[in-house]
């Protein structure tokens, strides 16, 4: 059975990729991605893995989220 | 030295909840950024500002200090970067004329 | 694909999935196969101090280390090859002096802090390629406040072909190194430390300094494609 | 038996490929062929090191299971059309203005040929996965070379559809070594356990990814766009080469044998369907993309009745594939467009290259195409499934009328006014196109004993 | 056999996979199909790495004052390498968009349909 923080940060999780999944708004969906990928680095430290969530939050939620928002913005101008 | 961990950490608390509040009933942008940059720094600073007075003495409680700093330096500087994108892209702010 | 079509395979395939991880071993229990096998042997016999995942990834598995460094490498030659077509990127409209100054201020502190990271990941958690991460996301930062012309002035212009290989380049040499020093591509001659401890330092900077050049010029190329 | 020519066989051409970026344009082509070549020179000395025994090599000196192993077998002898057909590819494309010998061009194909020597000689899942990933990502790269409107899009669609088949795969290897804490092929194939669901799931995961990627009707929707609209050397690399990763991944699967029955339904359906759809293209490279559902549909049903028919017909196939792409974009490059009507009048000797290419195709002894096809058909005898072999020699028949008639249309339809004068294709074009026509003849001649020792 | 509640970490990855799928398919925008399958990326991620987790485990950082039983390092080891495959994809696949947009004007999948 996991614990109740696992539980709460996996709802969460779920949450925010359906808010991905749903949102309309492309820079709204890439803003509540990397919101998504920090839950996930921090769900990954808690389950010891510190060099993932280090990659996840410089990579995932850092240089992707940057890369999408360079390309909304020039898709919509 | 860590009993003054406690009312830094209520006052952070505190801080957190009156900033969600705001975020969640002001009316405008620009009122509920400032609402959610209060939270970022006083809030955040307070909680681990008591983070390192509980951890002291030890090379942690300098970590906390330093990522204290680096979050009253980040804090204001995005919300202000994100007030005047919103002020350039013409939003409007709430006035006591709107309803 | 229809929404509704969609919806309804989805949920078909979720009955199966979802009755196979029920039927796993249970995560987290030590006497799955998982722990009980390769990884024990590395745990138990690996490096005394240090972290077990950095040494897994530049010693044991250094060959999916090699194909993971290649991966991003093609990935930037075949945006460069998608970008020829370069319209000059637009200067950014000027930036909030505020903004402007902190990003000034905290520039070298966070190039720094990267540097760390690429050589500290043989200890604690980090390594090249997360430094690199956050090299790279430096330079994007740059470009965001300052304009694409600015990032792009804080790349080395001549040795920029060579250098965004490095990755692929430490890990070759590397592999030639200790082929000949342990008899096999890739080893690492534990009976000679200093050479040991060069290599993995070389590795490690390559990653580094190569993956954060891609990451940038990833971003270059996207902003005046 | 190990060597170090094997490590070497994939970084030679990945050295050579981060290399290319640092040369003027000038000597990129040249580089790129002189690179391939030597790769090609290291896959035809292992595969004469393997009459004597498989080479097997432990990277880092870590022995397997504990650290990765290459390993040189059967099906890796795949490596010396990979090389061969990539190296002609090279000269080939010197005179397209498309940028496949740009610099970063030769960078793409170089790094790629690399990516699919690591895959083929990979005794790792995981090693396996990455370099499936580097082959993958030069392939949707090698598409967006084209500087044909709706590239960019076929190009999206196949790495859209291409990404969720490694992410399929990646899940399945990640089930596998839950299930018996290994990722080494031998290992895990030992260690598995005797079923349940999870198992189930990771093998049929893993060949839904496999099939995806190897374009099998109905998962084929992203094929015919890319290799129609990828320039013509890359076309020949990507149906010759690049989609038979599929199928070495499905060879690579531990535990396939529960799926037979699937793969047998699918593959002739993939059969059919795609000679059905090539029967109706009135473009030539749509045809030959079809054509190519079509035999990789043969493989597929091959893979549950002969596998070594099977692994026979894919090097066969790479080969025949690649010298009618080539054709196929000499007479592009010298009409000038796609509507190829009558070029061929000019060009009798890429005509009748592409005749000799066709008919390799369609399985016509003593043709290269005629071994493997033959093979898999007296396997579905064998096996009792007659109805299959008829499928197999009916789709046979809608090929030869799919190649006979572009031969027609090329050869003997009279050209539109405004192109008389067309001449012969240039020599860096020709040389290629004939060399693999010829061996996909010869392939055909030696095809007894290369049967038996694929056999082996 | 276990029941499905005591690998809940597991059946949540499943969902998240799923969530991405239905992106990736359903989706009208081709950013968000890319969005999709990065959630789906990650999904299959976070499934590796419990599956490396042991109950009460410690990070595979060894030294003085770490104590087994650790986490299985290995898993981390293939994450790592995932996650640079992942954003390479991702980066090649914006430029194709931006290729994409640059001729046709759009990505919605039903005006590309209409100006293909």
């Amino acid at each position: 059975m996991s614990e109740l923080f696992d539980v709460v940060l996996l709802t969460l999780l779920i949450l925010t990729a359906l808010a991905v999944a749903r949102a309309r708004d492309l820079a709204a969906a890439a803003i509540l991605f990397a919101a998504y990928s920090l839950m996930l680095c921090l769900l990954w430290l808690h389950r010891g893995a510190p060099d993932v969530a280090l990659t996840e939050a410089a990579v995932g939620a850092g240089v992707t989220t940057l890369l999408f928002l360079v390309v909304i913005a020039r898709t919509s101008r | 030295m860590s009993l003054l961990a406690i009312p830094f950490g209520l006052i952070g608390a505190f801080f957190f909840l009156a900033a969600t509040i705001g975020l969640l009933r002001l009316p405008d942008f620009y009122s509920r950024a400032h609402a959610a940059a209060k939270c970022d720094t006083v809030g955040a600073g307070s909680i681990l500002l008591a983070l390192a007075f509980a951890l002291c003495p030890g090379l942690a409680s300098f970590q906390l200090l330093g990522l204290a700093i680096l979050i009253l330096i980040a804090g204001p500087t995005a919300s202000h970067a994100l007030a005047r994108a919103a002020d350039r892209r013409g939003v409007a702010p709430w006035t006591t004329d709107d309803p | 694909m229809n929404p509704r079509l969609a919806a309804a395979f989805v949920t078909g395939l979720a009955v199966p999935m979802l009755a196979a991880m029920a039927a796993l071993p249970r995560h987290g229990s030590p006497d799955q196969p998982i722990h009980t096998h390769v990884a024990r042997e590395y745990i138990e016999s690996g490096p005394e101090t240090g972290n077990l995942v950095t040494a897994i990834l530049l010693d044991y598995r250094g060959m999916d280390t090699f194909g993971e460094v290649v991966v991003i490498f093609v990935g930037l030659v075949a945006v460069l090859v998608l970008a020829r077509h370069r319209e000059p990127a637009l200067p950014a409209a000027s930036p909030s002096p505020i903004v402007a100054f902190i990003v000034r201020l905290v520039t070298p502190f966070i190039a720094l802090f990267g540097f760390h990271v690429i050589l500290s990941g043989l200890e604690v958690p980090g390594g090249g390629l997360q430094g690199a991460a956050i090299l790279g996301g430096l330079v994007i930062l740059n470009g965001f406040v300052f304009g694409p012309q600015h990032a792009r002035s804080l790349l080395p212009g001549r040795l920029l072909p060579w250098l965004q290989g490095a990755g692929p380049l430490a890990f070759l040499a590397a592999g030639i190194v200790g082929g000949i020093a342990t008899g096999f591509a890739l080893g690492y001659p534990t009976h000679l430390p200093l050479l040991h401890e060069a290599m993995l330092m070389g590795v490690e900077l390559g990653i580094g300094i190569g993956g954060a050049l891609i990451f940038s010029r990833l971003y270059l190329a996207l902003e005046d494609a | 038996m190990t060597t170090h020519w094997l490590p070497a066989l994939v970084a030679i051409p990945i050295a050579g490929g981060v290399l290319v970026p640092t040369m003027s344009r000038r000597w990129a082509p040249a580089w790129g062929f002189g690179v391939l070549i030597a790769t090609l020179g290291v896959a035809l000395f292992l595969t004469g090191l393997l009459r004597e025994d498989t080479v097997s090599y432990a990277v880092g000196g870590w022995p397997p299971p504990y650290g990765i192993e290459l390993r040189f077998d059967v099906l890796s002898t795949f490596a010396v059309p990979i090389a061969l057909v990539a190296a002609l590819a090279v000269p080939f494309a010197t005179h397209s203005n498309e940028p496949v010998t740009t610099p970063e061009g030769v960078a793409v194909i170089l790094v790629g040929t690399g990516g699919m020597m690591g895959f083929v000689v990979a005794a790792d899942f995981f090693t396996l996965f990455v370099f499936l990933e580097v082959l993958s990502i030069s392939a949707y790269g090698m598409v967006a070379m084209s500087e044909e409107r709706g590239a960019g899009l076929a190009a999206f669609r196949y790495l859209l559809m291409g990404t969720v088949a490694s992410i399929v795969i990646l899940l399945s290897v990640g089930l596998l070594y839950t299930l018996t804490g290994s990722l080494n092929m031998a290992d895990v194939g030992q260690r598995l356990p005797d079923g349940g669901l999870p198992l189930h799931l990771a093998i049929g995961g893993l060949a839904a990814g496999f099939l995806l990627k190897a374009a099998v009707f109905p998962l084929h929707v992203w094929l015919p766009d890319a290799h129609a609209t990828a320039p013509s050397a890359v076309s020949a690399i990507l149906s010759g080469l690049i989609v038979k990763m599929g199928i070495i991944g499905l060879l690579r699967t531990p535990g396939l044998e529960h799926l037979h029955e699937l793969l047998i339904w699918v593959g002739a359906a993939s059969l059919l369907a795609g000679a059905l759809f090539a029967l109706v293209q009135d473009d030539l490279k749509r045809m030959l993309a079809y054509s190519t559902v079509s035999n990789i549909g043969l493989v597929v049903l091959g893979l549950a009745v002969d596998r070594t028919g099977a692994t026979v017909h894919i090097l066969n196939h790479a080969i025949i594939k690649a010298s009618l792409f080539l054709a196929a974009g000499a007479f592009i490059h010298r009409a000038g467009s796609r509507r190829i009507e009558g070029t061929g009048r000019s060009m009798p000797l890429t005509t009748s290259a592409f005749a000799v290419g066709g008919i390799a195709a369609i399985g016509i002894p003593p043709t290269g195409g005629f071994t493997g096809k033959w093979m898999i058909v007296l396997g579905a005898l064998e096996a009792g499934r007659w109805g299959f072999a008829v499928m197999i020699l009916l789709g046979a028949v809608i090929l030869a009328l799919c190649y006979a008639r572009f031969v027609v249309v090329v050869a003997f339809r009279p050209s539109p006014a405004d192109r008389e004068g067309t001449s012969e294709a240039p020599l860096v074009m020709l040389v290629p196109i004939f060399v693999l026509a010829a061996l996909s003849v010869g392939v055909g001649i030696i095809g007894g004993p290369f049967a038996a020792f694929v056999g082996k | 056999m276990t029941p499905l509640l005591e690998n809940l970490d597991y059946a949540a990855t499943v969902v998240l996979l799923l969530i991405g799928l239905w992106t990736v398919l359903a989706d009208s925008n081709l950013l968000k199909k890319l969005m999709g399958l990065n959630i789906m990326e990650t999904a299959v991620f976070a499934f590796i790495v419990t599956s490396g987790m042991i109950e009460g485990g410690a990070a595979p950082i060894l030294g003085p004052d770490a104590a087994p039983p650790f986490m299985a390092p290995i898993p981390h080891a293939l994450v790592l390498t995932g996650i640079v495959v992942a954003v390479s994809t991702t980066a090649l696949a914006l430029a194709l968009l931006l290729r994409v947009h640059r001729e046709f004007g759009t990505l919605e999948i039903d005006e590309l349909r209409k100006r293909w």
